[in-house]
């Protein structure tokens, strides 16, 4: 692993925990509403796999502000749209949960659990009869993986012989029901190993989560087949912001924040010499200062006008007929 | 009380009363609901009772129809309304058809409660009114509850009845204020005026009702007129009768819905009175309902696609001065 | 040539022209359909555009979703529309919203096709219309094929469009020998006048409109009038336009839907109407659909349960003298 | 296996057998119409579970007339069934896909692939809550294996330890659709292993079928927890009438054709000296005589009333407010 891809993670990690400690601030004092899920804590998972993954499509969940930075959206539009902004990713239109950007690559979120798998299975089969050698990540909760469409999706992925990389972001909870309570299989990756390669890694560790993901994504590619990789991780937060997260003991959250997975390739980046204090520093005054601006884009941008209550419905000639 | 409490105040009595009584749902449980709706029958009732269950929309709705085949008397709640589109197949073809294909051998007592409506920019897939895919199907009772009267008295006869009922409730409502008032003859397939008067009947339910309500005084001083409006419990049987002396009395008839206009369950009323109530009406019927458009995250947007007490006075008004009145 | 011969010219045409077309589904390939409809395409295209499916319909429609995405143009055929209650959630939660929730950046140029309707005692789960599923959903366009000409035009225009289109077909077409009328501008969100006449509109497609068709001779002569008949190839968009034209000219307005009249299509088009040509009816508009039922499997019941030739003719003829025409 | 159970089931199979010929002729004849799936080479299956499974419930699908015959449903109430009519035991109203008879624990048919399963473990539920000590058995095809709502039952089944007995008539195609071109995974069993104890079996021997399902049974009862069989089977008919079945091949029929369910335990049966030829020809007998009698009384039947359309809508309660 190079010593700029650790550089571009680290940047990427404190991008995402700082954006959303302030989405979580702009929340509370009413700038942002709706729902909001925080991936406090998940970094590790959604910079390692979109850095490792290259340019390959991406779907994911509600649960999306750190994939989409890492993938390139950038803090002033996702701001934005968290604000609904017609400068927002999304025209203000879809707000935290739909943050889309083609142009990228990016299919983000859906609000309806599991409901982004079979899409994700969809695009594999079209990139690939199109002759594209790119393969597809699909990310998916722990609740998930009881759902209907995604198991029907591993067995499409895998009957159809697709190169989809299924990325399970296992944090224990499914708002306040824990894994043990709505999974009779614990270790999530056993439910997927007899259609496709299925692995457990520390989700916590940016260093296993990118190694784990080139794996994956030389194996998608090479053999044109689907792969599973479950990976242990947390939400500090709770659920989203009208979520009380009393469920969870303090014992639990203190193993979980020993593992803080920016505060963990900070140290090990520099204990293995692959950046120091200074750029940490460095790196830490720029997040502040993007999201500052970020802040202030969304504050000053306009809102969407009346008339596009009304636009994005159809395309044009559909729109010209319909009334 | 609030509105929610009064939802859980009827199932806690319905279970204390009948161990046949079960509840069943996501986070229901261990976490208390997510509307808070089911809050403390975990701990009272037990987790044999108050039922956790995996994402699994179309099998929890399938697995509490298993319920009632096999002696209980399930309450199946689905997070919001949004989810319930997972569980269409076990609510349609299952849940309203199992009596009628088994020659009536088959019986399901059974409930399946969620909320629906726009609440606060929660954008598209988590802000919609679903009724009328429940009201045009032979087979379901669809009840609705817009207050905690109807909330309370609504759910208890909801769950005493021997035929599956979608009970729709409104996210907006739960934590509003609100008094169960005493009416132990509480009939959902009774419609209530809740306002009495000569010249315009408007008919609506839920959030909208409220907004309705809110909206009339104003409407009334401007159009100078007076008002009856009727608080529908059930939409599936309807009660035209209650609508239909009304209508023969004003002549003149709006409904108020939060869902798209096109295909709601407005529709459905307006088509009746259109047909019923033709020679009686003095002006057109009036649909005022959601903008056919998937509803936007952003709150000016969002406001703009459903109806409000503002928009409800000036449609009325501008509706009434069209047409004479 | 049979119906659903046009529509597999449809399909083959389309195919052959632009390669991103392709098609999904349950038995459409090897097998070549469950009514044939894609018969020949697995031979001539190959396994990769003629795809079989696993029985997973809310996953059919997420994969043409996914492949639209990807750069196709995917034809989903749901085998018939009793199971794309399973599919619920993509199409009206996904299908429906993604173009409006992205701001515009997303396009789905698809198409879901299924059959629907009451065929021959196939019974409550396999005998069902579900067009107001689909028609109250914004962001989503009904198109019916009523006819050999709608069904091979219509199909090629609904895989043109960039938008997703739900295609619904009749289960009792399909073996219907037709032509294909030459009709190179054929506009599917125009409505056709299929019989003119000055005293009733009746508005129809499907199968009911071969059995309005059927009815009018013996109703006309009956009633002593001349009837407008109207046959929709899109009812969202609904062509009101001529509808409206026709209207304003009989001043009578009919609608004949196979469904359960409750919550049906037709009530949107009876709300309509009464909204907008209020002044213009000088009767009653009429919905005549199925009863509010699940469909029995027994044939004498099967055929009280819907629309018929006779029946239609005997409820206009009714209507028609108690209100004076 | 005690003698009885035996000439029990040879007297169901054939029962089953002649039956299902009959109705099929009587289809041709235009007497029964609608969807007809014939379960002729399924019978080992329908009748060895039902025989060893006892009193409890039992789910199925559309391909159903033989465990409605197994469990008691008799030939003429099935029969006038399926010809419509009155004296039917859904009243004419269900048809072949919808037979259901609670007196006898019967919940019977569905016409959606799959959508039984979650029945079966919510009726599991009850029982168990209220006490009752027989478990449940759901039968289900290898193309439901496919579908959401069986996996997310699997799992349901286990999470709660219901005593669920998973059937899987593996009779390798879902209509036209082999199963090697729908499930990623060949055997079946190996989809729900993870799950529960799971195990594939000859289901063209009715010895082992029987053997397998008292043993699950027994584990299920005792365990209070689910049990999964898949059954190799096969259908000798079409899907349905209105299936051509020409997409199997004639060796392929031959192999199956080989080991005929219904000639299997005649022979083994005389082999094995449960019976002989005589209790054979008195069965063949006694079966043709009663499958004749279900005709005439189905024949001779009267229709429903006209006002049975508006009836078994809803209670009576209910009835009276509708319309
Ligand atoms: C089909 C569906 N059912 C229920 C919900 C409500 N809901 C939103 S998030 C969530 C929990 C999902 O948990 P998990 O998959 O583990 O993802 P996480 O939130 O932990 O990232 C639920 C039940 C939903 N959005 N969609
Ligand atoms: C949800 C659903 N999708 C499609 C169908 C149409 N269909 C009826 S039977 C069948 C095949 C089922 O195969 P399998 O589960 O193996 O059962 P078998 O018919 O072989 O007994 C299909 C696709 C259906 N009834 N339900
Ligand atoms: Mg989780
Ligand atoms: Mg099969």
């Amino acid at each position: 692993m190079g010593k700029s891809i650790v550089e571009r993670a680290y940047y990427l990690m404190k991008l995402g925990r700082v954006f959303e400690e302030r989405a979580k601030e702009e929340y509370m004092k009413g700038n942002i509403s709706g729902f909001l899920h925080l991936a406090i804590g998940e970094e590790a998972v959604h910079v390692g796999a979109t850095l490792a993954f290259g340019k390959g499509d991406i779907f994911v969940h509600y649960r999306e502000h750190v994939w989409a930075l890492a993938r390139g959206i950038s803090p002033k539009s996702l701001m934005a749209e968290l604000f609904g902004k017609k400068t927002g990713v999304s025209k203000g239109k879809g707000g935290s949960m739909h943050l889309y950007e083609p142009l990228l690559n990016f299919y983000g979120g859906n609000a309806i659990v599991g409901a982004q798998i079979p899409h994700a299975v969809g695009a594999a089969y079209a990139r690939k009869y199109l002759g594209h050698t790119e393969g597809v990540l699909v990310a998916f909760g722990d609740g998930a993986t009881n759902a209907g469409n995604y198991y029907e999706s591993l067995n499409m992925a895998a009957l159809w012989e697709l190169p989809v990389l299924f990325v399970n972001e296992n944090n224990l909870y499914a708002i306040g029901t824990r894994i043990d309570r709505a999974s009779a299989v614990k270790e999530l990756y056993k439910k997927a190993k007899e259609f496709m390669p299925a692995e457990r890694v520390d989700g916590m560790d940016f260093f296993q989560v990118y190694d784990a993901v080139s794996r994956a994504k030389e194996y998608i590619e090479r053999e044109g087949k689907p792969y599973y990789i479950e990976f242990l991780t947390y939400r500090y937060e709770p659920h989203s912001m009208s979520d009380p997260g009393d469920y969870r003991s303090p014992r639990e959250l203190k193993v979980f924040h020993d593992k803080d997975p920016v505060e963990f390739l900070k140290r090990e980046g520099i204990k293995r010499g692959l950046f120091d204090e200074n750029f940490v520093k460095e790196i830490d005054e720029r997040v502040e200062e993007e999201i500052e601006e970020a802040v202030k884009f969304a504050l000053e941008s306009p809102e969407p006008e009346d008339s596009e209550l009304f636009t994005d419905i159809f395309c044009e000639v559909c729109t010209d007929v319909v009334p | 009380m609030l509105y929610r409490e009064a939802l859980n105040r009827a199932l806690d009595e319905m279970m204390e009363k009948d161990e046949t009584v079960v509840v069943l749902g996501e986070d229901v449980g261990f976490y208390g609901g997510n509307y808070r709706v089911t809050e403390g029958l975990y701990a009272k009732y037990g987790e044999k009772r108050v039922i956790d269950t995996p994402i699994a929309e179309n099998s929890i709705v399938g697995n509490a129809i298993g319920m009632a085949l096999g002696g209980l008397r399930p309450v199946a709640e689905i997070m919001t309304v949004n989810f319930i589109l997972i569980a269409m197949d076990q609510i349609v073809n299952q849940m309203a058809k199992l009596r009628y294909m088994s020659g009536g051998k088959i019986e399901l007592p059974m409930v399946v409660r969620t909320p629906q409506g726009v609440s606060k920019q929660l954008a598209a897939q988590h802000s919609q009114s679903l009724e009328r895919f429940f009201t045009s199907v032979p087979g379901l009772i669809t009840m609705v509850a817009s207050d905690a009267t109807a909330a309370y008295y609504g759910l208890k006869k909801a769950i005493e009845l021997d035929d599956p009922v979608i009970f729709l409730e409104h996210e907006l409502l739960y934590p509003m204020k609100m008094e169960i008032k005493k009416r132990e003859n509480f009939d959902p397939f009774r419609a209530d005026i809740v306002k009495e008067g000569k010249d315009i009947t408007v008919v609506s339910y839920l959030k909208m009702l409220h907004d309705t309500l809110k909206a009339v005084p104003v409407f009334e001083k401007e159009l100078n007129v007076s008002v009856e409006v009727i608080n529908l419990h059930s939409l599936n049987p309807l009660d035209m009768e209650t609508i239909a002396n009304s209508v023969k009395k004003t002549k003149r008839f709006v409904v108020v819905t939060e869902e798209p206009k096109t295909g709601s369950f407005a529709a459905e009323v307006v088509s009746k009175v259109s047909e019923e109530l033709f020679y009686h009406l003095d002006a057109p019927p009036l649909r005022i309902c959601g903008e056919d458009v998937p509803t936007p995250y952003n709150r000016k947007l969002e406001l703009l696609s459903i109806p409000t007490p503002e928009k409800i006075a000036q449609q009325i008004v501008y509706w009434g001065r069209e047409h004479g009145i």
